[in-house]
């Protein structure tokens, strides 16, 4: 099939945008660009998937976070606003030397073993949504029902959290 | 296949049913602890004489499985190293109970009461206890009761001293469970199949290689040293008797000492020769220098039970003397020694509590005079401290002259009986030295003011002592007959010590 | 009547036990009664076991029963009477029966008569188990009982401080000593695997031993008869025991318990003979003793404390006896000086009673007036302690000397004479101040009296007793009714017994006589003719003087400075119980306390650190397994 | 069909949650709050039945399910925790205005993500299984909103629950790439052959060890937990620190012992160092608090050391497996029920009562202190209860697999221990109370179910005999 | 040629380690919340790589993804609800500034 430059050049551009939204994620200060650049991230990310023929899977990715989970955190975002934004930027965090160094020496040696991973000669790609759609509803059928009690428990906690409390309310409205 | 030890084990339990009926009523449940003791001592008098006297094996011996699976079993028997001493136990906490009974103690009988019933299951299951698992619970069981005497009816002093007492104990105890778990393990066949049953062990001790012996051995040592206690473990002491109510004090020195000297008698030479030959040398050491170190250091004591606790600490040097010069005298010796210390120490805190009772002091200094209002206190007082300073025709003397004995006999390591002989014989002087000095101080001297008003012993006190005193004699006159108990059980478990086997696997 | 033999003890113990248990309620004066009977008896029994023995019966064992036996040790309540138990049994009972009697008088206004009665029974019980035993533990329990009696008497009067301090003093010492006794009879089991007398003395006989283990039994048995009989260097007791009534004095520390130390080497005697240096040891000791208690005596005004360090020296004399090889000659000093001590101490007693309570002699003065029965018996007791013939003590002293000589120990000899003249010497100056010349305290004087019957009674008995006791058994000299007695215990001893030829006897006799003479003659000018005055020889003295009534300054030694030594090291010892042994342990908890407070400050409460912990948790985890992967920690 | 039957315990939760949930909707508050406990209490024992029906054992949902001994005898565990759980709760639902309906829905949500974490036969089910298991539980530790310790409380165990469990996926991710491979058997054949020996398997053991260690609270792994269990409401805290922590060793078991026993060699020598840090560590710093409930809290952390001290023998083969069961078992009995004995204080907020404040509680509250007592003991492993017998059954392998020093090391401990446990009781039991101290309610479902526990610690404490045969029946599954 | 395995493992790696860094070093509960979010993404990527650049397809990767997503809503949704009602009583966002209890 010859040189083909297009697939190592699109890994590269997303390479760039997912490890950059992510950096810029940690070091800006303002926290909606953060939640955007996060969303640009997982967008990325939804590439690499396509390219790497999961193209189901992309399609969650970009359903589940960029639709849902990056909304919900913006929502949380503009929630918790208004106690003024006092959250600073990387270099001004207190502990910033020891994690990065921490960090650095945990992330150097790991990325560093990723590399070692070597795969055989590539597959012919081709769609992944039939064996997914089997696996998920024959091998995993009860692990898939444990997740959607997970998320019941889960809606059943943030309703329990979030409900507004009648009485704690007066008692605040009193003062 | 008779039940009384297992009769002996739950008596005391029973006896909680009527206690937790009557708990409202104070008076109705000294009467059931009463009674249940006194039932206890019977029965264990009647075991005495089930007892077949000149046999060294165990007798009356139950087993029932326990935990199947890991061949642990339910399996208890005397001999007769333990024989004499469940009577002791049985009659020593009936004192105790009958004279806590007469107004010593005003607070939460109930509860008090219910302590010492336990407190008697965990002595008497360590005094019958044939299997490693099985001793440890009751060694174990003795502690919390007596933890709760001392920290609830005890002095002003008594948390800090009860929590000591703990924290000492568990300290040893636990180590030694790791040593009874390790004996477990290496007590594995080719089958696999494990025992810690105290028979079936000695049968197969051959698979204790030589340093298993020497660290299981240390395991053991430490907690029964702790328990004894042996210098330098025994700062737990004193505190726990200044601080302990009368019967507790009666109880820890006259029986909890035991289980120490006990167990080495019990566990540690049976079951680890080599490692009992290993460590000759320190154990002989230590028990000389308590001997010694105990009596000095009683012999500047302010306080009456701070002074009786230290003459423990010298009595039960002689114990361990006893015990590791592995002849049978010394042996019979250490065994007549913690019955006589049993009995004698228990009296002198009996009467020391009696005194205290009476006079709110118990500082020596702010004594003196008491004979002179007192003579049947002194009198009783008198005979146990020359009783305890060993006065020949005492049951004090009795033991510490087979220790003596035995100690010179002691032929090795590293330097022999001639030496630590002589030595462990100036213990005796020093005895005389510290209880004289005590005794003429507290009751000689002109009577003051303030005890004039006193009154003598009274019925109850008298009942409590009595017995005591009469033991204290009879012992020391005519001791023959418990030796003849003894004898045969002891030198079976020093020849098994000194077993020529061993030297062999030591040298492996 | 040998097979009754255990009713002597019986009955003082019986005694003992009534009194006991009954006396304070109820017996009250009846106690004496009770305690003088029952030795009464045993006296009697005592001489019928006498005459057994005389009558041939040479050894006889009568066994109670099994006391205690472990292994290849084992000892009997068993009692051994030959020719020595039985003098001795004798003496004892019959010297206790008169002092008995007189307690009943000398006691009589005392509240806490029945404890002394009890007491005294108990003793006389305990003395008799100690020279009964047929074994060296069995002595032990009546070795250490009239310990403990002496204790309990001495401190009689235990509301002042000064009995009961003489009494602990003097069990403490007794204690010293019986840690020798310990190791001696310990040892003997070792060598001999027996404690039995005639066990031991058999192997003995049979089995040749090693000359140096014996030495050590014998020093360390001999080291044990210092503190009961009071020689040196443990003496000091005796004196401060004259704290307790005077009855005891004479009963335990002059006639009875101070000389079991003397029994027991006695009985010991064919160890000592074959362990050779031990009786040097003994001989010297017991002549050091008695010349230097002696001097001391020359200068004590408390009547009873001449008579306490006049025992002593005695004691020393007895021990000389043995080391020299003439045990014989020992116990018939202990048998004559039982009864001429005790007759002196109750005559002192006598005196004391008479003058309701005062000892100090300066005091005193021309009593032979006022209580004639007690000087003329005193008189005779004195003669006999300055060995004026035919008095019991010359007798018996003589032999001493002689033997000294004849086995050609002359250094001892010499010492015997001095002490002779030395002891003569005091005695008169006792005497003399008690009775005779003018009294010095008038207001003492004219309320001075005799003593009642029941105590004058055993004055008298005692003073003929010490008149005849010595013509009666010691006469020929060497060959005395007592010597031919004793025979077989010293033949069994095998002592070397060359009896000298009578020239010497008298040659010898003759100067000890002279040496007494002088004593009384410098006695007689001093304090008759004032000249040379005393108070002058004092001042002369000097130095000397001082050495002597301040006791060579012995007591000072041991009341203080070793007294408080003992006490520094005790101190000490629990200064480091509490803060090194204990602290240590304490300290651990206090560490471990700090270190909780140490960790909590990690625990920060902010969500960042703890993320950051995690994150060097991960890290760590990493070098560990890579570590282990590469090998490093080992596998 | 038998496939659903081997998981009817888990359906019964569940439908038992939804049932709690309708009810507390259609009734009204007044009628609720004594009925749902009732509701919840019944259908758990219900559930537990079912776990003893005979399904064959053996692997479901085409083998990614598993049910075997060691199942039964996890989801026994769970469900009678929860039941312990709910037993303590209601009075205190009640006091603070905590919702009930969504307080006992949610236990019953963890649990069933507890018992599929025993169940699970691959990396998936595990995983989801133990967020099943800890995303209810930081629900239930803020579940008191109007409290701002419990906010805390929840947003700490939250934050870091979930950056671990980042942690944990990230390993099961390599893992995953290492073995290609999930189930734990065919992961297990792989790196038979393979071996530590390459960095990416390194990789994975270290993130797992940290994200399963955050799960269970080793150190140093452990901050979160007293924080936690301080702020959260008291009833909550009982069940989160016997729940989870069960569920993690379960995990650990699954995960460590199942999938990575091949390189036990290495983990284990690692895991005897990280129990040793563990229980000395945690007892240390519980001997410097004066909070009791802070105090129970550092101390389950120690208890975590000894277990994980039987993980790390796991050379002794099933005796370590069991021992571990058997000490969770005790473990979640006691230390529930100690949690639960502080209820007995109506104390401000969500904090427990201080040491003081237990002065002469046995006067105030005889069977409670005596309850309290019994489980002290029992957490510090005196006989005669199930606590002691516990600490055998873990030193006995730890010495099997040659661990002396970390046998001597937990002996030690236990002395430790001793000292701040006997101290609760010195002030219980010796101490005459002070004259403000905390008002005391005593709901009688807490005095009878303490009763219960307390009565089973020493029970199983004198003849743990058929307890100890059933762990060691359901270790040997483990042991291949 | 096509991107080998390794290269992908490497970017999931690095994104993974800066969510770890983003953990470690903000302040702001939200924040935090959004770099789990980039971790949990991060090892999806790897996932995926790994379940596709396999000899054979391998399915189980991508299922677990999907499983990744369900858990990544329910936390978020939870983690959210956490934030408000702790900022409901206390309008502080800063984690730094919450440590009433220490120690």
């Amino acid at each position: 099939m010859g040189f083909d430059f297009v697939e190592p050049v699109i890994f590269a551009v997303l390479a760039v945008g997912v490890i950059g939204a992510g950096a810029a994620v940690v070091l800006l200060n303002r926290i909606t660009a953060s939640a955007l650049l996060m969303a640009l991230s997982f967008l990325c990310m939804a590439g690499m998937f396509v390219l790497l023929g999961a193209e189901t899977i992309a399609a969650f990715q970009v359903l589940i976070y960029v639709g849902a989970i990056t909304v919900l955190i913006i929502f949380g975002v503009q929630f918790t606003k208004q106690g003024g934004d006092r959250s600073y930027a990387l270099f001004f965090q207190k502990q910033y030397p020891i994690a990065a160094a921490l960090v650095a020496a945990v992330a150097i040696p790991v990325v560093l073993f990723a590399f070692s991973f070597n795969a055989p000669a590539p597959q012919p790609g081709g769609g992944d949504i039939r064996p997914l759609a089997t696996s998920v509803f024959t091998d995993f059928a009860f692990a898939f029902e444990v997740a959607s009690v997970l998320l019941l428990a889960a809606m059943v906690g943030a309703i329990v959290l979030t409900q507004r409390d009648e009485r704690v309310e007066a008692a605040r409205r009193r003062r | 296949m008779t039940h009384l030890l297992s009769l002996l084990v739950v008596i005391p339990v029973a006896g909680l049913i009527p206690l937790f009926i009557f708990r409202r009523d104070d008076a109705a449940a000294k009467q059931v602890a009463i009674t249940t003791t006194a039932v206890e001592l019977a029965v264990s008098i009647w075991m005495l004489t089930q007892f077949k006297v000149g046999e060294p094996g165990f007798q009356l011996i139950e087993r029932v499985d326990w935990l199947p699976s890991l061949g642990i079993s339910y399996l208890v028997g005397v001999d007769g190293i333990s024989v004499l001493l469940v009577p002791m136990t049985t009659l020593l906490t009936f004192i105790s109970v009958l004279y806590s009974s007469g107004g010593a103690i005003k607070t939460r009988i109930t509860e008090y009461m219910t302590a010492f019933l336990l407190l008697e299951v965990g002595m008497v299951g360590v005094f019958v206890a044939l299997d490693l698992f099985l001793f440890y619970i009751f060694f174990e069981l003795m502690l919390v009761p007596m933890y709760l005497i001392i920290g609830i009816w005890g002095g002003p002093r008594r948390i800090y001293a009860t929590l000591k007492f703990v924290l000492f104990t568990l300290a040893g105890s636990l180590v030694m469970l790791v040593g009874i778990v390790a004996v477990y393990i290496a007590s594995a066949d080719a089958s696999g199949s494990r025992t810690l049953s105290l028979p079936d062990l000695i049968e197969l001790r051959g698979r204790f290689s030589a340093d298993f012996q020497f660290w299981v051995f240390l395991a053991f040592a430490l907690a029964f040293a702790i328990k004894l206690p042996m210098i330098p473990f025994h700062t737990w002491l004193p505190d726990a008797h200044v601080e302990a109510p009368t019967a507790g004090s009666i109880v820890l020195a006259g029986v909890l000492l035991k289980a120490g000297g006990y167990g080495f008698l019990r566990f540690g030479l049976p079951l680890f020769p080599f490692g009992v030959q290993a460590w000759l040398p320190l154990l002989i050491l230590l028990s000389v220098v308590a001997i010694l170190y105990g009596a000095i250091v009683s012999a500047v004591q302010k306080d009456l039970k701070k002074l009786v606790a230290y003459s423990s600490v010298a009595h039960m040097g002689f114990v361990t003397l006893g015990i590791f010069v592995l002849n049978p005298q010394g042996g019979v010796g250490a065994v007549l020694q913690m019955l006589n210390h049993g009995f004698v120490t228990g009296a002198l805190f009996l009467l020391v509590g009696i005194q205290y009772e009476k006079t709110h002091r118990r500082m020596i200094a702010d004594l003196g005079g008491l004979a002179n209002m007192w003579p049947l206190f002194t009198t009783f007082f008198g005979v146990f401290v020359l009783a305890s300073l060993g006065l020949p025709g005492l049951n004090g003397f009795v033991g510490e002259f087979l220790v003596l004995l035995g100690t010179f006999k002691f032929p090795g390591v590293p330097l022999g009986g001639l030496f630590w002989g002589p030595l462990a014989a100036i213990g005796v002087i020093l005895a005389a030295v510290y209880l004289l000095w005590m005794f003429q101080r507290v009751m000689y001297g002109p009577v003051r003011e303030a005890y004039r008003a006193l009154p003598d012993l009274s019925r109850l006190e008298i009942a409590c002592a009595l017995p005591l005193l009469l033991l204290t004699v009879l012992l020391g006159v005519l001791p023959q007959p418990f030796i003849a108990y003894i004898e045969p059980s002891l030198d079976r478990v020093v020849r098994l010590a000194t077993d020529p086997a061993f030297t062999v696997l030591a040298s492996r | 009547m040998i097979s009754l033999v255990w009713l002597i003890p019986a009955f003082p113990l019986a005694a003992f036990l009534i009194n006991g248990l009954f006396g304070r309620r109820w017996l009250g004066h009846w106690t004496g009664v009770i305690a003088s009977v029952a030795v009464g008896l045993s006296a009697l029994l005592s001489i019928g076991v006498f005459l057994e023995v005389l009558g041939g019966k040479q050894q006889t064992v009568v066994g109670l029963y099994r006391w205690i036996g472990v292994g290849d040790f084992s000892v009997n309540v068993a009692a051994l009477i030959d020719p020595l138990s039985a003098v001795m049994l004798l003496v004892v009972t019959v010297v206790s029966f008169l002092i008995f009697v007189y307690s009943n008088g000398y006691m009589a206004e005392d509240r806490g008569l029945w404890r002394f009665f009890t007491w005294m029974s108990l003793f006389v019980f305990a003395m008799l188990i100690l020279v009964m035993a047929d074994n060296y533990l069995l002595m032990f329990v009546g070795w250490e009982g009239v310990g403990l009696c002496s204790y309990l008497l001495i401190g009689f009067w235990f509301e002042r401080p000064e009995p009961y301090l003489a009494a602990k003093k003097a069990f403490v010492m007794n204690r010293i000593g019986d840690w020798g006794y310990t190791i001696g009879i310990i040892t003997i089991f070792l060598v001999f695997n027996s404690m039995n007398f005639l066990d031991i003395f058999n192997r003995l006989a049979t089995s040749s031993m090693a000359q140096g283990v014996l030495t050590i039994i014998c020093v360390a048995l001999f080291f044990g008869a210092t503190g009961k009989s009071a020689q040196l260097p443990l003496y000091s007791w005796l004196p401060d025991a004259m704290e307790g009534p005077t009855p005891v004095s004479a009963l335990i520390h002059a006639a009875t318990m101070v000389t079991s130390g003397v029994y027991l080497v006695a009985r010991s005697m064919p160890l000592f003979v074959a362990a050779g240096p031990s009786l040097e040891v003994v001989g010297v000791v017991g002549a050091v003793t008695a010349i230097f208690a002696a001097t001391i005596a020359l200068v004590q005004f408390d009547i009873k404390r001449v008579m306490a360090y006049s025992t002593v020296s005695q004691l020393g004399y007895m021990f000389l006896a043995l080391g020299v090889g003439a045990p014989a000659a020992a116990i018939f000093h202990l048998a004559t000086h039982a009864f001429f001590k005790a007759l002196l101490f109750l005559g002192s007693g006598s005196v004391i009673h008479g003058l309701s309570g005062e000892q100090d002699m300066r005091k005193m003065g021309g009593l032979r007036r006022r209580m004639p029965v007690t000087f003329w018996t005193m008189l005779i007791a004195g003669g006999a302690l300055a060995a004026l013939p035919p008095l019991a003590g010359f007798w018996s002293k003589d032999e001493i000397v002689a033997a000294a000589f004849v086995n050609g120990h002359f250094v001892l000899y010499a010492i015997g004479i001095i002490t002779a003249a030395l002891t003569a010497f005091y005695i008169t100056r006792a005497l003399w101040m008690t009775f005779y010349g003018e009294p010095s305290d008038h207001h003492l004087y004219d309320h001075a009296h005799e003593s009642p019957t029941v105590m004058t009674l055993p004055l008298v008995l005692l003073g003929v007793g010490t008149a005849v006791l010595g013509i009666a058994i010691g006469f020929p000299p060497e060959q005395g009714f007592i010597h031919r007695f004793l025979d077989p215990v010293v033949e069994a001893a095998g002592v070397a017994e060359h009896a000298p030829e009578l020239a010497t006897i008298l040659l010898l006799a003759v100067v000890s006589v002279a040496a007494g003479v002088v004593g009384i003659g410098i006695g007689v000018l001093m304090y008759v003719r004032h000249r040379p005055d005393p108070a002058a020889v004092a001042r002369a003295a000097g130095p000397l003087y001082r050495l002597f009534v301040n006791k060579y300054y012995i007591d000072e030694l041991y009341d203080h400075r070793i007294v408080e030594a003992a006490r520094a090291i005790a101190g000490a010892s629990w200064a480091f119980d509490i803060h090194i042994i204990d602290g240590l342990a304490n300290r651990l908890g206090w560490a471990l306390a700090m270190g909780g407070q140490g960790l909590r400050r990690v625990q920060t409460g902010v969500v960042g650190n703890y993320a950051l912990t995690i994150m060097a948790g991960l890290l760590l985890m990493l070098v560990a397994y890579g570590g282990y992967a590469a090998g490093i920690f080992g596998r | 069909m038998t496939d659903v039957t081997a998981v009817y315990p888990e359906i019964i939760v569940t439908a038992v949650a939804m049932i709690v949930l309708v009810a507390d909707a259609i009734l009204d508050r007044r009628r609720a709050s004594p009925a749902l406990p009732i509701i919840t209490i019944a259908g758990l024992v219900v559930a537990l039945a079912s776990v003893f029906n005979d399904v064959p054992a053996g692997q479901y949902f085409r083998g990614f399910v598993t049910v075997d001994a060691f199942t039964t005898f996890f989801r026994a565990v769970f469900i009678l925790l929860a039941i312990f759980a709910a037993a303590v709760s209601p009075a205190y639902l009640a006091r603070r205005t905590v919702p009930p309906g969504e307080y006992y829905a949610i236990i019953c949500f963890s649990t069933v993500g507890a018992m599929t974490v025993a169940l699970s036969a691959d990396l998936i089910t595990l995983f989801i299984g133990l967020e099943t298991m800890t995303i209810p539980i930081y629900v239930l530790a803020g579940i008191q909103r109007s409290d701002r310790f419990a906010n805390e409380a929840a947003l700490k165990y939250f934050l870091l629950g979930a950056f671990s469990s980042a942690l944990l996926l990230y390993g099961f991710a390599w893992l995953y790439g290492v073995a290609h491979a999930t189930d734990f058997v065919a992961i297990a054949k792989v790196l038979t052959t393979q071996g530590i020996a390459s960095g990416p398997t390194i990789v994975a053991l270290a993130l797992i060890t940290v994200g399963l260690g955050f799960k269970a609270a080793i150190i140093p792994f452990h901050q979160w937990t007293p924080d936690a269990y301080d702020g959260a409401p008291t009833p909550a805290t009982a069940f989160m620190s016997v729940g989870p922590k069960a569920a993690a060793f379960a995990a650990i078991l699954r995960v460590v012992d199942g999938a990575l026993g091949p390189l036990g060699v290495d983990w284990s020598a690692v895991f005897a160092v990280l129990a040793a840090v563990t229980m000395t560590g945690g007892n240390i710093v519980a001997l410097a608090q004066s909070n009791t409930k802070r105090m129970l809290a550092y101390s389950s952390i120690a208890h975590t050391g000894y277990i994980l001290a039987a993980v790390a023998a796991s050379k002794a083969g099933a005796s370590a497996s069991a021992g571990v069961l058997f000490y969770v078992f005790a473990y979640g009995l006691m230390n529930l029920g100690a949690f639960a004995c502080l209820l007995y204080f109506d104390v401000e907020g969500t904090r427990g009562a201080t040491i003081e404040e237990f002065n002469g509680f046995w006067q105030r509250q005889p069977l409670g202190a005596l309850a309290f007592a019994i489980f002290l003991v029992s957490l510090t492993g005196i006989p005669p209860t199930v606590g002691f017998v516990a600490k055998v059954f873990v030193i006995l392998p730890v010495l099997d697999a040659g661990l002396v020093w970390l046998a001597v090391v937990i002996a030690l401990n236990a002395v430790l221990a001793a000292f701040y446990y006997l101290r609760v009781v010195v002030h219980m039991y010796m101490y005459q109370p002070e004259e403000k101290v905390p008002r005391l309610v005593s709901p009688r479902t807490l005095s009878v179910s303490l009763g219960l526990a307390s009565f089973a610690v020493v029970l199983f404490g004198i003849v743990p005999g058929s307890l100890y045969d059933w762990a060691m029946a359901a270790a040997l599954p483990l042991v291949r | 040629m096509t991107v080998p395995l390794s290269f992908y493992v490497a970017v999931s790696a690095g994104l993974f380690f800066i969510g770890c860094a983003g953990v470690l070093t903000r302040r702001n509960a939200v924040v935090i919340l959004m770099c789990v979010e980039l971790m949990l993404n991060a090892a999806n990527l790897a996932l995926v790589a790994f379940s596709r650049r396999f000899g054979a397809v391998d399915e189980r990767g991508s299922v677990f993804v999907i499983f990744v997503f369900v858990i990544a809503a329910a936390e978020v949704a939870v983690g959210l609800a956490i934030v408000l009602s702790a900022y409901r009583n206390r309008p502080v966002i800063d984690v730094d500034e919450i440590h009433q209890m220490k120690g």
